[in-house]
Formats: structure tokens, C-alpha cells, sequence
């Protein structure tokens, strides 16, 4: 089966910043995004965990964007003036997609 | 001094206080206990409900009160002022940093609902009738104390507090205030018949609810702790137990000079004791990212929380029924 | 008319209908107000749980009517009926292609059950005392539109409707209609004894939790309503106000027919003037992808359930008294 | 013997058999009926909340009864001795390795809370009022157990089980126990007055929850058991409807030895008799990797708590009436 | 450590048709899969979140499965046999296994 | 943008182990990691899903865990002593990461 090259980009980000994110990233032009819950983590600010929250003040979601190659940089830089002052992890690996007229 | 002792005892015996230290207990011995976040966010949900509809039933039922309008007024400026006042006392007795002071400041100025729903209940249980309106009050002072806060850091400090746009619209029509004052003007249209309807509902059950939602504050409470235990230094302790007495007078100065009812004079105190732990940290998160979140989550829900919940209120009470005569 | 009116007035304050408009404004505002997937699931299914164990046990306090097997025949009949009426008034006033035709119809000869658990709330309120099986003609009319949206398309479309073995069973046994049946059954089997034990838990409660889901149907309706505007145009708007009004016409006439009480005939032509919104949305979303779900859904949540819940209920009450002189 | 069919008929068709009924029906028909995660783990936190606190209410009103502690101490040695017996009932009539006899060993020694509260509520319908303290017996029965079943393994089996450090505390300190055990003692403190304040929570509408409960609880036990068809041997099954009558002999003789009233008496049996599915399958998958979780909770769950449900409480039942005269 | 290469393809799909690509995964061979769950997205059909559905009609979930390099194209296959007319993305991701024996 | 090169290893294992997991690799001296909810899954030992769940007994959850690459070994070696006799996959990804001064 046909695929194509592409990158899947993971953005790990507090929830209340999560609306801004994905502005920033549609007006990046990316053509689509997943969102996944995230139940908890550690890192430098401690430990957390979403039963020990009392309101969305804490919590984090994961931000999933497939995009063409070329396109990482623009992306990138968006996500990048996001989160730059908040709590989060950026990764990128490479994948293929099928259907590659999506994206 | 001994009634006020009393009263406490008594207070520190009621289900509600000991479904929250029950939580406590849990989450300081490491046990698994927990309400799922839906159930959890389902009662706080329960909770603006019924205590909104309440509240604008019993406006509804006793007339619009002439000092209404001024009860808000005088909230919102409580709101507005409190953090400054916070502020200083805590550049005076801790060594947080001006954001970080700043971000903690913003908490005191606004409210904490279910300290005010726990007010209300022992108000309730001691005949008094507090003014149904103070829930639009507890609405109002929601918010101001953010707008201080960014406004301390932005003349005292150095990082820059972003105010964008959004912000402004997000801690306004956040779902607490929405849900509260949405359920306040339905009980107000609807009133005694709309009441008769949904009774059942919201009152019988209330008591029992307000028991589990505490005992979840309570294992939330005491997980923070847990984990922030080394932010707690003496003087942000106390800080956090000093700060709502201070509060308190604020609050009960606005009541006496609106003459409100010995409830309403108490719940007034309540409010302005009160922290908030859910509108303001959200909005902490946007705009002060560089603000510790142990610090103003510790202090707000691990000390004054519970400090108001034990001892606060019933001194609140016993103040207000000596200086009002209720 | 005037009636009419009053009474519509009337249900326009009542409190159901002041929390869904409190949704639908918070929605339209971009409040992030929102009740947990989980908590809404549960309200759902508490008040399948409570229609269907009340229909049940009113049968059992009642009797078997002559009428029940009747009534649920011409249910059915409706429930295949109502999609090719409402398709053809789709060719002729709107755009829509064959397929986003057939799906749209689809969705109104099925049912809301939300909309006739308010259309009974109201015809007790006013001292009616509907059949307790309609709560099983609601089940029976469910699923039956599917098939015949499914055969519009083989018959009138290009694409092809897959009709593949599981998806009849799941239409079946989707888990409302299981809910339903099955605690209508249980009401009917263990009838008043059954209904003393429980009633604690789905009488009195009843109104307060309806309040709170149609606060959530508000803000799921008016977050569709503001993210698809766009598709909704004056054609398809007209069909959403319109076919409600047919769809109640065949209801009542099957009521009149089936000779059925004044409240009997009332919910007959709230169950014909309703549309779906779960059970047909996810058969589309599997038998006819290519349909647009936006429009379907805009249509079904947007325009018609508001529409009913407002407007409708009164009207269709108004029009079986005059009819049946109840 | 025909009382106790009676009563069996009787039980077999209350409303919450009925509801177990229907969510194992709607399992074994594949209906996508679900209740939330979430939901059903609010549901069982409720109980547990309203099950405490009642016990500890009834303790509060009815004094200490000088059997308490004897009671515990009872219940204490049961649990730790009901695996052995269990064990070498199935390493007679099944083939199960001794790690996964050990580990079914273990849940017949412990205790399912929800049938507790079945033969609880089935006690008080025909008129008994069994001790409140049986409820802080339920606790100390659900750890124990797991104990035997570690050293079981350790004296007979090859694979080694770890009990390391922080798995007693958890076992100890797990949600159910921490919960009802809280909830007890609150009830126990505040007495009537507490009591009066939340039995509109916790009284009225107990049955109610508990029929939605079940309902989950039959589609939990309807799909476990459509997967693992497989590992029901006859042997299986023969042990899953044989133990807990062995189980319930042993606490008849217990209740009898102590004197307890003749709820009390079918309480003890009934705890005996039934198998935990929450606190040891969690602590098995941890201590016990390699026993097979489909065999011990198809037995406990699919099995055994529900000849529990229907037959086994009102043979307990029509027994303890028939030895106590109750 | 010892490990393995192997394909990670994650298929993020409609919920209703959870049940019908995991038979066609059963169908194909592969010999586990994981289910994740997923809070909301973007794509051309419009943005959608979880809170904002009335019911399963709209979520989606996401399908990871991971297995050996040469069983590849079957699964893709299988899978595209689902998605085919249906929202949906799929990404193939390089990585290393513990354990292999298991795929 | 700069990005550095890490490794994502994504550990999907029983909730009731997933204190020990994460406690196990904050011993190994990770910096950080997320959890993410699972749904459901299937594999040796059978097909499941949350909602079919009494308790947490059966329920899983995925750790991931972003690191440097010569650290890989070590957060192995820690994660296999805890999966080693349970139920679980272990994943071993190549990504990117932005600020990799936070790993
Ligand atoms: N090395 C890591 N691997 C995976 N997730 C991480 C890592 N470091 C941080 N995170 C996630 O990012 C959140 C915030 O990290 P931090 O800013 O370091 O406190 C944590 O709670 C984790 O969910
Ligand atoms: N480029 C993308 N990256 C990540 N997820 C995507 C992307 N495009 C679409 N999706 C997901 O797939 C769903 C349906 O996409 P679509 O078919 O384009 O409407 C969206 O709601 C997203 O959850
Ligand atoms: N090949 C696979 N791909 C993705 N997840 C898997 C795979 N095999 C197993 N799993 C996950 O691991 C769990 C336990 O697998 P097992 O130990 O094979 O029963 C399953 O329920 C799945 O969630
Ligand atoms: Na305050
Ligand atoms: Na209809
Ligand atoms: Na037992």
C-alpha cells in the first residue's frame, strides 16, 4: 500500500492553553490536529496526577499534528511561541501516512 | 470567646467537617481513595446549581432588597482591593518573589463557592436567613482580584503579565460564574413554583452531596500538601491563616455599612476570607506562567481552605451575631 | 390561539426550558462551561432508567389497554413512514443531495427522547395522565427510519448504503432502547411495589436532573448551532421548523384513530414531530459516511429539538384537547 | 423448604435482580448499553458512603454491643481461613495449578460489598435489623485473605509471590476499605443528628442507585463471562455455586457462637459466602502476576456473586430464621 | 537490552467503527492492538470535542497496533479495507520492541 | 528550529503497576514522563475494554517517556524489572525534541 512521508509532531501542554495552541496552529495552516487526554506526568514542576485536580487549572493534553515535511518549520515556530513560557514538551518523529492528500 | 468555641466544636463535629478530614487523612496515609474528575466536577456542578437557584428563590421570594446593587458594588471593590492588601502582607512576612506574591495575591481577593456553601449551611442550621443575593455577590468578586493581580506584577515586577484578549472574556464566562449566576436568575424568574418543582433535587439531598464534594476537597487538599510540603515555609503559613481574618474584617465593615442580616454580614466575612482554587489558578496558568502553582494552590487550598471551613466560620458567625445583635 | 399562547408562555419560564436557553446562551457566548461526557451519559441513562420504569409501572397499575399492540404497530408504521415525507419536503425546499437527503429523514421518523420526556412532564403538570406504554412506542419508533433511509438511497441515490449484518443488530439493541424496554419491563413486572421502593429515586429527583441535562443539551446544541452555522440555510431552516409540524399531524391522527387519551395523543405527536439525535446520527455515521453529519445533526439538535421544546409541546397540547375535548 | 422457595421467587423478582438481569441479558445479546467508568465508580463510592454511614448511625443509636469486637476478631479469622478450605476444595474438583487455585482461594476468603448490601436490604424488607458494627466486620474481611493466598503459594506452589513493602498498605489502605470504614466512624460520631442531616441522601433513594448499580454490575459479570466461557470448566462451576455454601456454614456457625440476632447471623453468612472482585483481583495482578485474572473473576463475578444475588441470600436467609427462631 | 524492529501504526477512526476495525485487525492476523482514547480534533470535516457530543455518534478513538516489519502491508490493508470511506487517519511509525516473541 | 535527538519509549502495563513503574524510573533517574488512559486493548491474554472493567484491576495505562539517547538503557533495564512478569509492550521510538536542555 502507498504511503508517504510525513511528520507527526506531539505536543504535551497544560489544558488551559490548549485552545490557544490550536489556534496557533490552524493559523500556522496545518490542516488538522489530535487531541488526547493525558492522565498525569512528572517532570520539573513535580508530580501531578488528574484524580488530585480540582479543576482544569492543572491538567495536561496532548496535542498530535501529522504534517507535510516541509511544513515543520512554520509549525514549529508556532507551537513554539505557545508554549515557550508555559510547562511542556515538544517531540517529533518521522512516519508515513496513507492518504497523503490530506494533509 | 467560649461560645465561639463552642460553636467550634460543634462545627468540627458536623458530617461535612469530618467527610474533609476524613479525605485528608486518606491522601496524607497514601491510600487509593479517589473520586473520578467527572464525579467530582459532576457534584461541583450539583453544587452552583442548587446553591444559584437557592439563592435567586429566595430573592425572588423575599423582594429585591434595596441594598442589592450596593452589595455588589461593595463586592466587586472588595475584590479589586483585597489583593493589594494581600500583597503587602505577604512582601512583609515571606520571601516570595513579586510574581509569585502577586499570583497568590489574586487568590485572596476572589472566592472560594464551597466555603461559602459551607457558611451558608451552618448560617442555615442556626436560624439565621442570609440575604439570597449573596450569591450574586460570591459570583462578582470572582474575577476583579485577577485583573489586581496582573496589575501588581505589572507595576511592581519585572516579568511581563500578557492580559490578552481572550483572557478577559475566559475568567468572565467561566463555567463556575455562568452555571451560578445563570441558576441564580432562573430561581429568580421561577421563583416558589419553580422551586416546588426542582425541591427534591436540590434540597433534601444537599447535605449529603456537600459531604463527598468534601471529602474530595479533602483528599485533593491533602495530596497538595503531600507533594508541596516544601513550599510551605512558616511565614506563607502564616500568611495563609492570617490573611482571611484580615479578610474577614474588610468583609464585615461592608456588611455592617450595608446593613445586612447577621447571616448576610457573615457570609460577607466568608467571601472575603475565602481564596479561590479553580478560576483563579486557570487564569494564573495563561497569564503568570512563570508563577509557582504549589505556592498559591498550597497556601489556598491546603491552609486557608480548611482553616476557614474549621475555625473560620464559626468565628465569622460568632463576630457577626455580636456586632449585629442577630 | 390564545391558549396556545398563555400556555406556551407559560412553558417558555418554566425551569427545563430556562437551563436549556442558559446552554445555549453560555454556548453562543463561548463560556467553557461543559458537563463531563461521563456525568451526561449518566444523566441519560438515569432518565431512561426513570421514563421507562414509570411507563411500565403505570401499565401495570392500569392494565393492558386494547390499544397497546395497536399503538405500537402504528409507531412503527410512522417511524417507517415519516422519513419519505420528510424526504420529499427535503428535495423540494432545500439543495441537499440524495444522500444528506435521505440521512436528514432518517433522523425525523425516529425520536427524541429528551423532547417526550418533557411533552410528559407537561401533560402531568396540566393534569394528564397519558398511557404508560407510550414510553414503549417511543422504543418501537426508533429504529425503524434507518432502514428507511437506508432503502431512500439504494432506491433514489448513487451511493451505495451499506446495510451490513451487525449494524441491524446494533440499531436493535443500541444501549437506549435496551435501557428502556428493559426498565419498562422491570416497572411492568414488579408494578407498585416495585415503584414504592425506587420512587425516592426517580419521582421526586425527577425535574432537577431533567433541568440539568437540558443545560447540557443547551450548550451541545448552541456549540453545533455556532460551529455550523454555515450549513444552515434558509431552506434547510424552514424544513426544521416545518417538519415537526407535519410529522405531528400523522401523529395525531394516529392517536385520534387509535382513540388514545387527550395526553395519549399529545405525546403521539411529539414522538412523530421529533428527531433524533443519537441512535441515527451513529447508524448514519456507519451506513452513509459520505453524509454530512453537520447538517443532519444542526438540523436535528439545532432547529428542531429547540424548536419542540418551546414551541411545539405547546402547540401539540393545545391542538389534542381541542381535538379530543380532554 | 418452601419458605424458601418463596422467598427466592420472591427476591428473584425484585427490582434488583431484575436489573442484574437485564444488564447480563444486554451483555450476552451484545447491546452496546454501557455505564461510564466513571459513573459506575461514582455509583459504588456512594454506596459505600451510605452503607458506612448507616452501620456507624446504628451503632451510634443501638450502643456498643459487647459482641463487637468478638465479632471482628471472628470475622478476622474467617478470612484468613476460608482460602485453605477453598483451596483444597479445588485442587479436589478442579485441575487449576496451585498458583491459580491460590489465587481463587483467596477472593472466597474476602468479601463483595454489593452483596452485603443486597442481603442487608432483603433483611430489613422481611423486618430484621441486623448489628450496624457488620459493616466494620465487611472491612475486616476484605484483606486478610489475600494473605492465605500468598502464603498458600509460598508453602505449595513453585512460582514465587512477592509480598513486598508497599503492598500490605495498599491492600489496607485501599479506596473501598478507607471509604467505608470513614464513613462508619462518621456515622458512629455524629449519630442521629448527623444522620438526620443526609438521610435524604443516603436512605431515600438507596434502592434506587442500587438498581443502576446492578444493572452495571450484570453487564460487567454478562461480558466477562461471554470471554472467558472457555475456562468455566464443570468443575469450576461446580466450585463457584459449592463454596459459598461452605462458606456460609462456616459463618453460621460464627454468627451462632456469637450470639448475633438473626439478621446479624444471615450477614455473617453472607460475607462468608461471597468473593471479593475489586480489592484481591487488584492485589493478584500485583503479587500474583502469573494466575489468570479470566479465571478468578469469571468465578467470583460471573458465578458466584450472582448465585449469591438470587439463590444464596435467601437460603441464608430462610437458615439463620430457622437456627436463631428469628 | 535486547530489542526488535517493528511498525507502529496508530489509526485514529470514528468510535463506531472501533468495533468493526479491530475484527478486521483480528481478521488480518495482527496479534494485539491498544485502544486510546481521544478528546477532540480537527480536520476538514471541522473541529469537534468530546464534551460537545450528545453521544458516540461523533468521537473517535485511536487504534495503535504494533507488529512485525513483514506483516506490514497486510495489516494496511485490513485497516484501509475500514477506513476507507470513513474519517480517519493512519500513520506507520518506525520502532524498536522488548520482547518480541509477543508480535 | 533547533531539535536534538531523543528517544520516546512508550510502556504500556496494568494501572495497579503503574506506581511501581514510575517509581522504578525516576530511581533509573528519567527526568520526566506522561501518562496517558488506555481504552482497551487485546493481545495473549485476551480483549478488554474500561468500560467492561469492575475496578482497576484490569484497566492499563501507557507511560512515555522522553530521553537521551544514551540513557536508553538504563530506563530499560529499569522498566524491564517491573514488566518482566506482567502483562505489557514496551515501545522504542526515534523523535526530535525542542529545549532538550529539560531531558
Ligand atoms: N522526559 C519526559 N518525558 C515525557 N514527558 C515529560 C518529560 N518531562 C516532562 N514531561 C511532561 O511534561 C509535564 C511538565 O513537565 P515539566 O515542565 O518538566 O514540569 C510533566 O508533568 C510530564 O507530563
Ligand atoms: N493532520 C492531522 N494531524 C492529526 N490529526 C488529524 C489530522 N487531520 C485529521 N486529523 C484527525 O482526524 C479527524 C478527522 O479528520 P478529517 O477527516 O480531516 O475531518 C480530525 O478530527 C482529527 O482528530
Ligand atoms: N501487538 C500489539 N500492539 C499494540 N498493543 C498490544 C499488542 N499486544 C498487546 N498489546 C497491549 O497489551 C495488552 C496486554 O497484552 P498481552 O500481554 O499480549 O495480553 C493488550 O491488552 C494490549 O492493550
Ligand atoms: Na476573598
Ligand atoms: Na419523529
Ligand atoms: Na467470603
Amino acid at each position: 500500500m502507498q504511503t508517504h512521508k510525513a511528520k507527526r509532531v506531539e505536543i504535551t501542554i497544560e489544558s488551559v492553553m490548549e485552545g490557544r495552541l490550536t489556534a496557533a496552529l490552524i493559523k500556522a495552516g496545518v490542516t488538522g490536529f489530535t487531541v488526547l487526554p493525558v492522565l498525569g506526568g512528572s517532570g520539573r514542576s513535580g508530580q501531578w496526577s488528574r484524580e488530585g485536580q480540582v479543576s482544569r487549572a492543572g491538567g495536561m493534553v496532548s496535542v498530535v499534528c501529522i504534517i507535510r515535511p516541509e511544513r515543520l518549520d512554520e509549525l514549529l515556530d508556532a507551537a513554539f511561541g505557545v508554549v515557550e513560557r508555559h510547562i511542556g514538551v515538544v517531540t517529533v518523529t518521522d512516519c508515513e501516512v496513507l492518504r497523503a492528500e490530506r494533509f | 470567646m467560649d461560645g465561639i468555641l463552642a460553636l467550634a466544636a460543634d462545627n468540627l463535629l458536623s458530617p461535612i467537617i469530618l467527610f474533609f478530614a476524613l479525605g485528608l487523612a486518606a491522601a496524607f496515609a497514601r491510600s487509593d481513595l479517589s473520586i473520578p474528575e467527572a464525579v467530582a466536577k459532576g457534584l461541583s456542578i450539583y453544587l452552583l446549581f442548587a446553591i444559584g437557584f437557592k439563592g435567586g428563590a429566595s430573592v425572588a421570594a423575599h423582594g429585591i432588597d434595596a441594598t442589592l446593587v450596593l452589595s455588589l458594588v461593595a463586592g466587586l471593590i472588595l475584590s479589586f482591593a483585597l489583593p493589594l492588601i494581600a500583597f503587602a502582607l505577604l512582601r512583609a512576612i515571606t520571601r516570595l518573589s513579586v510574581t509569585d506574591a502577586a499570583a497568590v495575591a489574586g487568590h485572596y481577593g476572589s472566592i472560594s463557592i464551597v466555603t461559602f456553601v459551607a457558611a451558608t449551611s451552618v448560617a442555615t442550621s442556626v436560624g439565621l436567613s442570609p440575604e439570597g443575593y449573596m450569591v450574586a455577590v460570591a459570583a462578582v468578586m470572582e474575577a476583579p482580584a485577577i485583573l489586581s493581580a496582573l496589575w501588581i506584577v505589572a507595576r511592581f515586577g519585572k516579568s511581563s503579565a500578557e492580559m490578552e484578549d481572550g483572557l478577559m472574556r475566559e475568567i468572565l464566562l467561566n463555567g463556575s460564574i455562568v452555571l451560578l449566576v445563570g441558576s441564580f436568575l432562573i430561581g429568580w424568574i421561577t421563583g416558589d413554583e419553580g422551586m416546588a418543582l426542582i425541591a427534591p433535587f436540590i434540597v433534601a439531598p444537599f447535605q449529603g452531596v456537600l459531604c463527598l464534594f468534601l471529602l474530595d476537597m479533602g483528599l485533593v487538599a491533602g495530596r497538595g500538601l503531600r507533594e508541596a510540603r516544601s513550599v510551605l515555609t512558616a511565614g506563607l503559613f502564616a500568611f495563609g491563616v492570617a490573611m482571611p481574618l484580615v479578610g474577614s474584617a474588610f468583609g464585615l465593615v461592608a456588611g455592617l455599612l450595608l446593613g445586612l442580616s447577621p447571616g448576610g454580614v457573615m457570609l460577607f466575612m466568608t467571601l472575603s476570607a475565602s481564596a479561590s482554587y479553580i478560576a483563579v489558578p486557570a487564569a494564573m496558568r495563561v497569564a503568570l506562567p512563570e508563577a509557582n502553582p504549589s505556592v498559591y494552590l498550597t497556601l489556598s487550598l491546603g491552609v486557608t481552605f480548611p482553616f476557614n471551613l474549621t475555625l473560620g466560620i464559626p468565628i465569622y458567625l460568632a463576630v457577626s451575631r455580636a456586632l449585629t445583635g442577630g
